[in-house]
């Protein structure tokens, strides 16, 4: 039975949230339209807190870019919640912890956007994390949730160690909380306490982020949560770690040495292999969106290093080019990122699984849900005419410029081997997103539960059509968007950039042409070759009849991935054959592959192990006896009176 | 034990001494009623305890009798050595005060090491006579109030610490505190 | 005065153990004891410090901060132990007769914690600390199982030779004020002990405050002499452990306090207290993180968080610096509260599940939601997380370290609070979610909620601080770090 | 108005461009077979052989899996059309490309990438092995050509300072054709070529023998006007890449009105007749090799990536700038 009650509460707040977020584009199209000084110097507010404390908030360009993409994501998954609940609220389940964690975190979220000094921006930091935690833990009936939860809060907790050590020791050093304090004291700190500061940051982001090492909460933590939280983590959240890179790195710490640049570079670079690499050998549909959210960001870190690397070098196109490579993919991967969170949240709530070997063959019996996702692939392969393709052109052309602006120097060769990186990086995309698309939605039903599937609650399958609407709609529009852009880009960089937008707005402008021209072909061929008559039969298969175990499983699609990169993923495979009389002829085979967490194994478990040792060492003061619990007292006593003379 | 009540006596006498030395009454007084209560009301008592408790108790040791003498050197070093720099008293006095802390470091030591608890107790009057010591070689008495209420304050703990060795017994029928190790972690 | 009602009250609690008689006694009690107490309070603070009986008892903001924690949690933790004792009785745990005996101590240990923080003579001061020792024994030895003796004999022995300590040191300081103020006992008062402070003998005042904060220290509950700590805080019943982990260590440390204070005036220089502290501090939080990670028992997990928070305190208060200073004396109030709340919510817990293993204790949302909805709460403030009031407190301890330029030591603070938090988590996911064990599956009514308000208080303080307590704690401040 | 005029011009020669590549593709794959054949001392197809199969396709009855979707239908019309798209920054004869702006190097890969994608995604569409085996290695090679690829066309591109096709072919003029760079960037697209056009040693194309495909695996359901499509796209694709060698290794100069008609045609044949030389060296080192197994590719593309890193650092080592 329905419960009326949570049903209306569902549907009010729900639709209060989607309100809210288009008020809020509205009045952010309002203020940006009006323009004005605001935008580079910012608007402020001040909320009293008592005691002599004040948390500041501050408005300008740069947060309005974040708060848009913050408002869009919530809206869109607002209303992809108010179907996903559905479920939920049948099975009796409260939706309270849901919905007023949702809200907190999206509150939080705002607030660190917002926040103008450092005590502000720990506070919401620590809130955000904390609610999208509680979010994580929704569905805590699954042991294994709880242990994503439980790793993604202490992850971030240990980062937030470095960034609330960071923001005491500025805040030691300059008497202030205020960022604009900081960036004042800056340039009197040694080269030393510079590193220091920019490194506990990059740490403390990072992790937020989902940079490799510090990515393995990731996974967890985004297919552990409930679809529209996995959307809204992986859309708007690790954005505004990225969001805090530049307000507190770029603009805060002002230019810094070369190797900042390349720090992000690299890891970057890395985080993008790595994620990818997992992604392509995950058989899990929500591991495996989270791990491409990993690679994602991956590329957003390089095209930041990018901008680095141009500034020190002053070279004030590549910079540009970077910067607009960098919020081009934010807006794509949110929009691409959560359709595809979407979709698979679809999937699992039509067939209660998220084994990609056991779907199949979705397309037939959740046609529409199939063709957001088709949409949502193209666009996260970076492949044209959308908008992942033309945000990497972009930073390729960013990276490339770096490198023909440099005089001399290996740099030379490493920038474009970045490049290179990022096209193995594309390709292995590919697959990965192949797979989890053609192995679920098309060929034969691998299970019954696949078989029985049905398409979505419309507003499930409306949603992500619109994301790709919107998608379609930004590369259309790339003037818009360009627009778009140009309010971060005038608070990061001296001087106007409309101009420069307008004159290296050359290949995003022809996304459209592109885009019109592909269509245009496509349908005249579709027109001249007469499709007069088709026959539907049994695919052949050497006259055997076929069964749908014999189609390509989500583990063999990728298999020569895994192969050749056996070391890279530790992958370990068994294979146990049952013989019959000769080793010709075989009973039955079982396959398994594995793959080591290799980072967990390196880092994560010998700390832990540690950990647990050191303390098991210390309850032992703790042995029960009087005797010697006096003891400790007389040598406490002794030591002081030694100490204190 | 009755080593212990004759210092008590001894302490207390002290104080008397004191007392009449500068006809300071209160003083007196109170040094009566120390002699009463230390070396009437509790010794009664613990007697009453340990007739109860059927603990023979010799050698219920941890330390070897040459440890602990070591210890107890080495701990009354300590105590000259502290009360060394303290120029202000005259050297008896210091001497006296050194003696008095390691009497009060001896009260810890033996409670360590023994294991049964009405030694324990013991202990703190060991402790306890050393603080008064320490007190008399400091500074003839303290404000009446204070030594009051330490006394009040040691009089009743003893009496508490009498209920719970009952309970001890009822509950291990043994005053051994060596039983008493499972609260651990 | 209060202390007068607190020991009338004592005495009348043995006339008779029927439920209605201690319930309105009790009331009655707590009414007079908030409304004298409030009035005192509001005196302190309005005219900077008051006394009363021709000076025997004095109060400056310091005493009125600790005042106002025992009256708070006095109440809510005594307005609690009605229906918890009753159901003790009901479960046959105790006999009836002895309901009035444990409001009998309950009532002596109230007396002697407010002698403490009512009197301004370091004497009376160590006579008051002794006495809630003893007041406290029995109590902790309540149940007279086996465990509960074994605990509270540990607790009696190890305090009273601890607190001995304390007492030579008080000698020592006497024998150095005599020469200059007489063979007083106004010597002892610290009203005049400032003002010849900078005259008193280094010598003496040194081995005196060594002897002092160790013997109090051990009080307190410091590491390594925090052994007897956990094991009175988890066999007293849940009510007496509150108090005892929100009020009395505040009380121990209140005393070390005042020591502090005084150190601070002498030739002995303003650090020369504050390092000891801050040392013992990091020790304590240092060993406590182990302690936390790998604990079985729930209410020894809190008594051991207790003895990291007081570790927190001393680090704030030895630092010295006004604003830690500062956060410190916010951070006593919140913890107190945030303690006491905890204890008691587990208190519950532990009698409707029957076990304190924290290995038994499962899915609190599906049998009790409001206890496991206040054990979040309770979970988010002892740790420190925003928004609550603890948050706000430990971090201006912390930028105390940052500014003091012990980059380093604040780092590890951060770490090792974030190690604590991640055990702290860690048991209560285990507790909150998952299957229930337990075989009978109470069901309980909203009301419970009002158990929590404590700790909405606390957040509460941690998104907006009054003018008023801003001010109390300046005064405070002012206090320990002596007209700074 | 008259830039009115310049978009209609541009749009007209756009649409020549395209037209030559549509035209010349069949003819090309016709050719190749012929050099092939000569190689294997046989007669071979005619050369316009092509053009009658593609013929004989579109008026076949096609015939669909019940397995299907219409991904399936879709797939021929993308790939054609997206394989287009990757010929409009290929410079032609004339040294001129539809589309040329900075950065369309890049669009030329991505083009085929989305040729790929579909072509992948449609060979899993028949629920059947031999669809999955193509769509999987075909995934692989992919992954493996697009770094040479890609940094085959960079050097290129650092070579001629600029990103746009048309702007590197019409700068490599000023490049010595025996410049290192430039020949070990020859060798790695190349290679990328060989197994982009799927032929000996990374896949056969003449084959339907289930261990070696990889192309026609992904075919295999298809039948009809859809296959004549793919078959088409398939000779595009290998056409552009031929022509991209070809303008590589010997540009074509952008041809301006003054050389008049004549100079226009002779521009033509002279491209006619560089893609056909290299049609026949590609057929001749296919007869000289054999086809290896999927597990040497990574060694094979390798070697191309190799070779267009060296080609890269060579670059710089001989401008001095390292």
């Amino acid at each position: 039975m329905v419960n009326k009650e949570s049903q209306t509460v569902r549907q009010f707040l729900m639709g209060l949230s989607i309100a809210l977020a288009g008020a809020g584009l509205i009045l952010s199209t309002i203020l940006i339209s009006r323009g004005g000084e605001w935008v580079k110097t910012g608007l402020r507010f001040i909320t009293e807190a008592g005691a002599g404390l004040s948390l500041t908030w501050k408005l300008d360009g740069l947060t309005v870019f974040f708060l848009i993409v913050l408002l869009l994501g919530q809206g869109l998954s607002s209303l992809y919640a108010l179907g996903y609940l559905k479920e939920y609220q049948e099975k009796n389940k409260s939706l309270w912890p849901f919905l007023v964690n949702w809200f907190l975190f999206l509150g939080s979220m705002f607030g660190v956007l917002l926040a103008d000094d450092g005590f502000t921006f720990l506070l919401t930091w620590e809130m955000m994390s904390l609610f999208s935690f509680f979010l994580v833990l929704y569905e805590h009936e699954d042991p294994a949730n709880r242990k994503s939860a439980y790793i993604y809060f202490v992850m971030t907790h240990v980062a937030t160690v470095l960034l609330t050590t960071v923001t005491l020791y500025l805040y030691a050093l300059t008497g202030s909380f205020s960022f604009e304090i900081w960036a004042g004291a800056v340039p009197s700190l040694s080269t030393v306490q510079l590193n220091f500061i920019f490194l506990a940051f990059f740490i403390g982001f990072g992790t937020k982020a989902g940079f490799v090492p510090f990515h393995i909460w990731l996974p967890y933590a985004h297919s552990a949560a409930p679809s529209p939280v996995s959307a809204l983590m992986s859309g708007v959240m690790v954005k505004v770690a990225l969001y805090l890179f530049i307000r507190l790195v770029w603009l805060t710490m002002g230019p810094g040495p070369v190797w900042w640049g390349w720090l992000f570079l690299i890891i970057g670079a890395l985080s993008a292999l790595v994620g990818i690499l997992s992604a392509s050998v995950q058989s899990d549909l929500k591991k495996l969106l989270a791990f491409s959210t990993i690679e994602n960001v991956g590329i957003l870190s390089m095209a930041l290093g990018s901008a680095f690397l141009a500034r020190t070098w002053n070279n004030v196109w590549a910079m540009d080019l970077a910067f607009v490579a960098f919020f081009w993919h934010t807006i794509q991967h949110m929009l691409f990122k959560s359709l595809l969170f979407m979709g698979a949240g679809n999937i699992i709530q039509a067939t209660h699984t998220r084994n990609l070997e056991r779907l199949g063959g979705l397309l037939k019996r959740m046609p529409k849900t199939g063709l957001g996702a088709l949409i949502g692939i193209i666009g996260i392969t970076a492949l044209p005419p959308l908008g992942g393709f033309w945000g990497e052109l972009t930073l390729f052309q960013s990276l490339l410029m770096n490198t023909s602006h440099l005089a001399n120097g290996w740099s030379k060769v490493f920038l474009p081997l970045s490049i290179g990186i990022l096209a193995l990086v594309g390709g292995l995309s590919m697959a990965t997103f192949v797979k989890w698309f053609g192995i679920a939605f098309l060929g034969q039903a691998r299970s019954p539960v696949a078989e029985k599937a049905e398409e979505a609650h419309p507003i499930q399958y409306i949603t992500p059509l619109i994301i790709g609407g919107i998608a379609i709609l930004s590369v259309l529009l790339p003037t818009a968007t360009l627009a778009l852009i140009d309010l971060p880009l005038s608070v990061l960089r001296p001087g106007n950039s409309a101009m420069m937008l307008s004159a290296l707005g050359t290949p995003l402008n022809l996304s459209s042409i592109y885009l019109i021209l592909l269509i245009l072909l496509t349908a005249i061929v579709f027109l001249l070759t007469k499709r007069s008559f088709h026959r539907v039969t049994a695919t052949w298969n050497c006259g055997q009849p076929l069964t749908s175990s014999m189609q390509y499983t989500a583990g063999g699609l990728t298999n020569p991935i895994r192969v050749l990169f056996t070391k890279v993923l530790g992958s370990r495979r068994n294979v146990k054959g049952d013989f019959a009389e000769t080793r010709y002829s075989l009973r039955s085979l079982t396959y398994e592959g594995k793959i080591k967490e290799v980072f967990e194994d390196i880092f994560y478990r010998p700390t832990i192990r540690g950990l647990l040792w050191m303390s098991s060492q210390i309850r032992k003061l703790q042995a029960g006896s009087i005797h010697l619990y006096l003891g400790y007292l007389l040598v406490t006593v002794v030591v002081v009176l030694i100490l204190g003379r | 034990m009755s080593w212990w009540t004759l210092q008590t006596v001894f302490v207390s006498l002290l104080l008397i001494a004191e007392g009449f030395h500068n006809n300071a009454l209160e003083v007196i007084i109170f040094g009566v009623l120390l002699l009463i209560a230390k070396a009437g009301i509790i010794p009664i008592l613990l007697r009453r305890v340990l007739k109860e408790s059927n603990t023979e108790w010799v050698g219920e040791i941890y330390l070897k009798r040459a440890m602990s003498l070591i210890f107890a050197g080495g701990l009354s070093l300590m105590a000259y050595e502290v009360t060394q720099p303290l120029m202000a008293l005259h050297s008896g006095y210091r001497n006296g005060l050194a003696v008095a802390i390691a009497l009060i470091f001896y009260g810890l030591l033996l409670m360590m090491t023994r294991k049964v608890a009405i030694v324990q107790v013991l202990g703190i009057l060991l402790i306890d006579n050393g603080i008064f010591l320490a007190g008399f070689f400091l500074t003839q008495g303290m404000p009446l109030l204070v030594e009051l209420g330490a006394a009040f304050d040691i009089l009743v703990g003893i009496v508490i610490i009498g209920i719970l060795s009952k309970q001890m017994l009822e509950n291990y029928d043994s005053l051994n505190v060596d039983h008493m190790r499972s609260l651990k972690g | 005065m209060f202390i007068g009602v607190a020991v009338i009250a004592a005495v009348g609690m043995l006339f008779s153990a029927k439920e209605t008689y201690l319930r309105l006694l009790n009331s009655v009690a707590l009414v007079l004891l908030t409304l004298s107490g409030g009035w005192t309070i509001r005196q302190t603070l309005s005219q900077g410090s008051y006394s009363f009986g021709s000076g025997l008892l004095y109060w400056d903001a310091l005493s009125a901060l600790l005042l106002s924690v025992i009256i708070i949690i006095a109440v809510y933790v005594i307005l609690f132990s009605f229906g918890y004792m009753e159901e003790e009785v009901r479960e046959k745990k105790l006999p009836r007769t002895r309901l009035k005996w444990y409001y009998f101590w309950i009532w002596t240990f109230m007396a002697t914690m407010l002698l403490v923080v009512s009197t301004p003579n370091m004497g009376i001061i160590w006579v008051g600390i002794e006495g809630t020792t003893l007041a406290t024994t029995l109590l902790v030895g309540f149940y007279r199982n086996k465990q509960a003796i074994e605990a509270a004999w540990k607790y009696v022995i190890l305090c009273v030779v601890g607190i001995s300590f304390a007492l030579l040191g008080t000698m020592l300081l006497f024998a150095s004020v005599a020469p200059l103020l007489g063979q007083t006992l106004s010597a002892l008062d610290w009203r005049m002990l400032p003002k010849v402070a900078s005259q008193l003998d280094p010598t003496f005042f040194r081995l005196g405050v060594l002897f002092a904060v160790v013997g109090y220290g051990a009080k307190v509950g410091f590491a390594p002499m925090h052994a007897w700590l956990p094991d009175a805080h988890s066999q007293a019943p849940s009510p007496v452990s509150a108090l005892l982990s929100a009020v009395l260590l505040n009380c121990a440390l209140y005393a070390i306090l005042r020591w502090y204070s005084l150190a601070r005036l002498t030739t002995l220089g303003p650090d020369f207290v504050g390092t000891i502290l801050m040392s013992f501090g990091f020790l304590s939080l240092a060993l406590m993180t182990g302690f936390i990670l790998l604990q079985k028992d729930i209410k020894r997990l809190l008594a051991y968080s207790s003895v990291e928070h007081m570790g927190i305190l001393a680090i704030g208060f030895g630092l010295g610096t006004k604003e830690a200073v500062w956060g410190a004396s916010l951070h006593l109030l919140l913890h107190g509260l945030t303690k006491a709340n905890l204890f008691v919510i587990v208190g519950r817990l532990v009698q409707k599940t029957g076990t304190r293993q924290i290995s038994r204790i499962r899915g609190i949302f599906k049998v009790l939601p409001y206890t496991g909805i206040i054990m979040v709460l309770g979970l988010l403030s002892i740790t420190g997380t925003p928004p609550f009031g603890t948050f706000r407190s430990e971090v201006s301890i912390l930028s105390g370290l940052f500014k003091t330029d012990h980059p380093l030591l604040g780092f590890l603070t951060i770490l090792f609070l974030t190690v604590i938090f991640a055990g702290f988590l860690y048991h209560f996911l285990q507790m909150l979610y998952g299957k229930p064990s337990s075989r009978h599956q109470p069901r309980e009514s909203a009301s419970t909620l009002a158990l929590a308000i404590p700790l909405l208080v606390v957040l509460f303080l941690g998104l907006f601080i009054p003018q008023s307590l801003d001010q109390a704690l300046n005064q405070v401040v002012k206090v320990i770090l002596g007209g700074v | 108005m008259d830039e009115l005029f310049m978009i209609l011009t541009r749009l007209l020669m756009g649409i020549g461009h395209l037209a030559v590549i549509l035209v010349a593709a069949p003819l090309l794959q016709g050719f190749i077979k012929k050099s092939k054949a000569f190689w294997q001392m046989r007669q071979g197809p005619p050369i316009l052989q092509p053009y009658r199969d593609l013929r004989k396709l579109m008026n076949k009855e096609e015939m669909i899996s019940e397995h299907a979707s219409w991904i399936f239908l879709l797939t021929p019309c993308v790939v054609l059309a997206s394989t287009l798209m990757a010929g409009l920054v290929i410079p032609g004869a004339w040294g001129w490309a539809p589309v040329n702006v900075w950065g369309d190097l890049f669009i030329f890969g991505a083009s085929l990438g989305l040729a790929r994608l579909f072509l992948t995604l449609s060979g899993l569409e028949g629920a059947g092995t031999f669809g999955g085996m193509g769509t999987s290695r075909e995934l692989f090679m992919g992954l493996l050509t697009e770094p040479a690829l890609l940094l085959g066309l960079i050097v290129l591109a650092f070579m001629t300072e600029t990103t746009s096709l048309q702007g590197i072919i019409t700068g490599l003029q000023g490049v010595s054709p025996l410049f290192i760079p430039r020949i070990l960037v020859l060798s790695a697209l190349a290679m990328v070529s060989i197994a982009e056009m799927g032929r000996i040693p990374m896949d056969n194309p003449d084959t339907h023998l289930e261990l070696t495909m990889i192309h026609e695996g992904m075919l295999l359901e298809y039948s009809g006007p859809s296959l004549a499509l793919l078959n088409f796209a398939e000779q595009v694709k290998q056409f552009l890449l031929l022509l991209l060698l070809a303008q590589i290794i010997w540009p074509s100069g952008l041809i301006s009105v003054s050389d008049g008609l004549f100079g226009t045609l002779w521009a033509l044949g002279f491209v006619g007749i560089k893609v056909a030389a290299l049609g026949f060296f590609f057929a001749t080192v296919e007869s000289l090799f054999v086809k290896r197994r999927l597990f040497r590719a990574p060694h094979y593309l390798a070697t191309g990536t190799a070779s267009a890193i060296l080609a890269l650092v060579t670059l710089w080592i001989i401008r001095g700038q390292i």
